[in-house]
């Protein structure tokens, strides 16, 4: 009783967000290699290498940090990771945290995923640090609206805010193709709420690396580690929310749920590869002025097709 | 009523957590450090309303507050001075009268705790606070909530009045004015009067 | 059951950031102090780099909460909407309409736009 | 055991490099870019080898001093045609590109398996300003305000704002000489208010850039126009691939650098132009900012005159252009996105001119100037124009300010040519290291 309701889900929960990590540096090595990056060893071992090199540099720290939020904050981040794939269902019995509202706790760990990343740009006190936090709080600040908006979509036909009645909602038809404005739109979302490719204002090249740029050594490991297990989890939410989670003929629940992370992984870090970063300013614009009214429409389209 | 020791116990941990923090709030220097103990001292809060089975407003609580307390932060450290209290600093003013206000009021809300009869008005087994609330929403309320409605579109003009510096045509020390109907002409939609003087001033820049 | 899940899931990984980070920086040396000079490509900084930051959206911000707090309320009321039908349908499309005319309104002012 | 196991797999790691510029040391980046088992690194906490390529000029060696300091231990220097420091006189240095990337693979392999100390500190460990002790808390903190906190005052309210007129503090700092995102040697001190460049004063001008010794010829005697055009266009291609990515573009950055080294009359780069049209590089990043007024834009001369309108290219002045039909193409607009349309328009232009000019195998006939990919060099070589950034960049936001520099090319013209890499082809070394 207690292995299943509890040690099983937490060892899901676990070993997933560490073993997804990897994948991300693995896929996202192997797409660039693909896309014409020098070819070096094997895209495997690439992500466990960089890892022991940053486990045997020293910590770098700067002249007056706020040594705790500073931290912290990766810590935190991957704390949030680890909470947004706890509410992500496996199959009909194996579900982590079945809460009533899992959407609605989703949604807020990506509000305060804007906080901790934040956070860790600003307890460096360093000038590129700064601007990448209050970058980030811009861009994180937008997303949200669209990320409730589109969620609230796949909540409809559900009638529940649970993600589990959600898949289970999808019996039928898949809401990919039932919304199909809302899998791009959160698929920006998550772009966003792990500042990846287009939506890296926070840690960018032309900061040195931002909030980044003054973390050297075990702290931005975890760092890295953090970021990439917010894509895990978040592709499995997203996995859920569009593309019918366990459900899917001949295999278990579980392998169609990896398959389906998988995908969205794979297509997440090829966006992220692909297009440039967007300016801050535009991004504001671009977020509030197109993707909001979409998001809006989004929702409409929603609405009709529950009712009908 | 049954319900585990731990409920109890995470109660109490939970309150502790929510009191100390709310209480860092007005002994740290920096303002980013004061927002976010708030935050954690409301998400403490919010855990104890799930613990009441207020699972909606719990989670709504994190929500709403990670998103004004990051926003307040930014605010703080736009108008204080020394924002990440880099030097050490009193925030806290009028103590004599702020012990008094802050005793005089436990006393009442504990007395209000300890000696109202609440009923005992258990919850019917399958209620669901979610689809409850909406169909409140729906139904009695919906004058209310239609209310909130204006009233928050009255909040963000009034937002967008009083802290947008630019207009629709450019920066307010600009002017704001419109551009011309032909490229390089004056300003369009402009009364004579005011053209003929501003005019010339418009090609200045 | 599901919320000590939650919980022991949160702690262990919350736990595992920091003590990664711990371990590795209990047997180390502080940095010097020309090490942790804010790295600006050379140059230097005359002042510490916490500052009133001059936040550059800041309307965008306050919009954001007004819409927000209403956004709040789509929650429950997506719930209840098959099962109300087009009563839910009137109500939102109500509210929604009067909210995008401050999105509009704010718009049309250049809020999303850097101060 | 567990940490030989560790610093093991540590040593396997790609190689990360962070480039310091000296004179000219700007090309073996395109080289190291493409190289397998290296990374260029953004900053310089994220790098093991701090790697100084080109001679630094000595009135930079104190900024290259803080910039060595900054490296989190265990790190290494190595010196890539370029005198150590005196007091890293025992340090590495490799003169040849080829033997590069294998010894700066061999000094990580070194570092991690503990055979080579890190390298030694070279300032003093004493705070910008003494503070432990002082002040009103023995942080060296004064008041609200004042003292020097930890070392360094607090920022305060300077400057009035330039956008909306609060006046929040501003923050001044010098930038460069070897910061990745500015062009090699650049220094500026920049006020900033938030985000917003407030104000930029250059401080200390790039580095003159060297040009392919084909366009110091051009002055002398005629020479190959294909070959002209060639080594045009591979300096645009290689500015280009800066930019790319500097906007998070690598695989683009990647394939503008491909081309530069394999270029030849049969090149062509409109694959390139559809790849950045279609991924929205015109759009999202290059947006207008950085406008030019036809002054500066004469002032900085080149693809900065052309994409502000000005029909300016000597190469309408020489017979041999004239016989192959050029005019200059010319952009309106003057802003970042002009002048990248333009120097694609240009890139593409230039190929097609030397594969015409192959074929009826043309040479240049006018020897008294020469149009330089960074502009006119008639009787004065093209000069620094760093300083018109003092007025282009106040009022940008920093993305926008470092985009719009990105998209300039305001170094002066060395006097010295290119030196040649020796040219083995990229297939053989990315063969090599496979």
């Amino acid at each position: 009783m207690i292995v299943s309701e509890l040690l099983l889900p937490v060892f899901v929960v676990l070993a997933t967000l560490a073993v997804g990590a990897y994948l991300v540096g693995v896929i996202d090595g192997a797409i660039g290699a693909a896309l014409g990056a020098p070819r070096g060893q094997s895209a495997w071992l690439a992500p466990l290498t960089q890892g022991a090199w940053l486990l045997t540099q020293q910590a770098n720290t700067t002249e007056a940090p706020d040594w705790r939020a500073w931290r912290l904050a990766p810590a935190l981040y991957l704390a949030l990771a680890a909470t947004g794939l706890a509410v992500v269902p496996w199959s009909p019995t194996l579900i982590p945290t079945d809460l009533t509202t899992s959407v609605v706790l989703w949604g807020s760990v990506e509000a305060l995923a804007t906080v901790v990343i934040f956070l860790h740009g600003w307890s460096a006190n360093t000038l590129l640090a700064l601007i990448g936090a209050y970058r980030y709080v811009a861009l994180g600040l937008s997303y949200i609206l669209i990320s409730m908006f589109v969620l609230i979509g796949v909540a409809l036909p559900a009638e529940s805010l649970q993600f589990s009645q959600v898949v289970a909602s999808q019996a039928e038809m898949w809401n990919v193709i039932r919304q199909p404005l809302g899998l791009p739109l959160f698929l920006i979302v998550g772009l966003g709420m792990t500042f990846w490719g287009p939506f890296n204002l926070a840690d960018s090249r032309d900061l040195a690396g931002g909030t980044a740029s003054a973390v050297s050594g075990p702290p931005r490991l975890v760092w890295n580690l953090a970021r990439a297990a917010m894509l895990v989890a978040f592709s499995g939410v997203a996995a859920s929310a569009f593309l019918g989670g366990w459900l899917g003929p001949w295999l278990p629940g579980p392998l169609w749920m990896v398959i389906k992370m998988l995908v969205v992984l794979a297509v997440l870090l090829l966006i992220g590869r692909l297009v440039p970063r967007v300016q801050p300013e535009r991004c504001v614009t671009l977020m509030w002025v197109v993707l909001l009214p979409l998001s809006f429409i989004d929702l409409i389209w929603a609405g009709m097709e529950a009712l009908l | 009523m049954d319900y585990p020791l731990t409920v109890d116990i995470a109660f109490l941990l939970l309150a502790i957590l929510a009191v100390v923090s709310g209480w860092r709030v007005f002994c740290t220097d920096s303002m980013v450090r004061a927002s976010f103990f708030l935050l954690v001292s409301f998400i403490a809060v919010g855990v104890i309303m799930i613990l009441l089975a207020a699972e909606y407003l719990g989670v709504a609580m994190f929500f709403m507050m990670a998103v004004e307390m990051m926003v307040m932060a930014t605010f703080m450290v736009m108008f204080m001075m020394n924002p990440a209290g880099l030097n050490p600093m009193m925030m806290v003013h009028q103590h004599k009268f702020s012990i008094a206000a802050g005793v005089v009021i436990f006393v009442l809300l504990a007395g209000v705790a300890l000696l109202a009869e609440f009923p005992t008005n258990p919850l019917p087994a399958d209620l669901d606070p979610v689809t409850s609330l909406g169909n409140e929403l729906l139904g009695d309320s919906m004058l209310i909530f239609e209310s909130a409605g204006i009233v928050l579109l009255t909040t963000m003009i009034g937002v967008v009045v009083l802290s947008s510096h630019r207009g629709r045509y450019g920066g307010a020390h600009e002017g704001s004015m419109p551009p011309g109907l032909v490229p390089g002409g004056d300003p369009a939609g402009m009364p004579k009067e005011d053209e003929e003087e501003g005019g010339g001033h418009h090609h200045c820049h | 059951m599901e919320l000590l899940t939650l919980l022991i899931v949160l702690l262990v990984a919350l736990g595992a950031g920091l003590g990664v980070q711990w371990l590795a920086m209990c047997h180390q040396t502080m940095p010097t102090y020309p090490q942790r000079a804010p790295f600006l490509g050379g140059g230097l900084p005359e002042t510490h780099a916490w500052n009133r930051y001059h936040v550059r959206y800041y309307p965008m911000t306050l919009l954001l909460i007004a819409f927000e707090m209403e956004m709040m309320f789509m929650y429950p009321w997506a719930v209840v909407y098959v099962e109300q039908g087009m009563k839910a349908v009137m109500e939102m499309g109500m509210f929604l309409a009067i909210l995008s005319v401050g999105i509009v309104y704010g718009w049309r002012e250049g809020v999303f736009k850097w101060q | 055991m567990a940490v030989s196991w560790l610093s093991r797999l540590a040593a396997r790691a790609r190689v990360p490099v962070f480039p310091a510029l000296g004179m000219h040391g700007d090309t073996i980046l395109h080289r190291l870019a493409l190289t397998p088992g290296i990374e260029l690194v953004d900053s310089p906490r994220h790098a093991s080898i701090l790697l100084v390529a080109g001679g630094v000029p000595p009135d930079l060696h104190e900024a290259l001093r803080r910039l060595h300091d900054q490296l989190p231990a265990p790190f290494a220097t190595l010196w890539y045609r370029s005198a150590p420091l005196s007091e890293l006189a025992g340090d590495l240095r490799v003169d040849d590109p080829e033997a590069l990337p294998e010894a700066l693979k061999r000094l990580h392999r070194e570092l991690m398996s503990g055979r080579r100390d890190s390298s030694p500190r070279l300032l003093p460990d004493e705070p910008p300003n003494p503070w432990e002790g002082l002040g009103d808390d023995g942080h060296g903190g004064e008041g609200m305000m004042g003292g020097v906190p930890y070392g360094r005052p607090m920022a305060m309210n300077m400057h009035d704002d330039i956008r909306d007129g609060l006046t929040l503090d501003s923050l001044t700092v010098t930038l460069g000489p070897f910061l990745p995102v500015l062009p090699p040697g650049l220094g500026a001190k920049v006020t900033l208010q938030g985000d917003l460049v407030q104000s930029w004063v250059t401080q200390l001008a790039p580095y003159p850039i060297a040009l392919e010794n084909v366009f110091h010829e051009a002055l002398q005697r005629p020479v190959p126009i294909a070959e002209l055009e060639l080594a045009r266009a591979r300096h645009h291609l290689q500015r280009l691939a800066f930019s790319l990515r500097l906007s998070g573009l690598e695989h683009l950055a990647l394939v503008a650098l491909r081309l530069s080294r394999g270029l030849n009359v049969e090149s062509r780069v409109g694959r390139l132009h559809r790849w950045l049209t279609r991924c929205g590089f015109f759009r999202l990043t290059a947006a207008g900012r950085g406008r030019l007024e036809a002054g500066q834009a004469r002032r900085v001369g080149g693809i900065a005159a052309r994409a502000a309108g000005l029909e300016e290219d000597l190469r309408s002045r020489d017979a041999a252009y004239r016989r192959l039909g050029f005019t200059p193409i010319v952009q309106r607009g003057g802003d970042t996105n002009a002048r990248w349309r333009q120097t694609l328009a240009e890139i593409d232009h230039s190929l097609q001119l030397a594969c015409r000019a192959e074929q009826e195998d043309l040479y240049s006939e006018m020897t008294e100037a020469v149009e330089t990919p960074r502009g006119p060099w008639d009787d004065y070589r093209p000069e620094d124009a760093s300083d018109i950034l003092e007025d282009l960049l106040p009022g940008l936001e920093w993305d926008e300010a470092l985009t719009t520099i990105a998209s300039l090319d305001l170094a002066g013209v060395s006097e010295w040519p290119l030196e040649p890499l020796s040219e083995t082809s990229l297939k053989d070394d990315e063969e090599r290291q496979a």
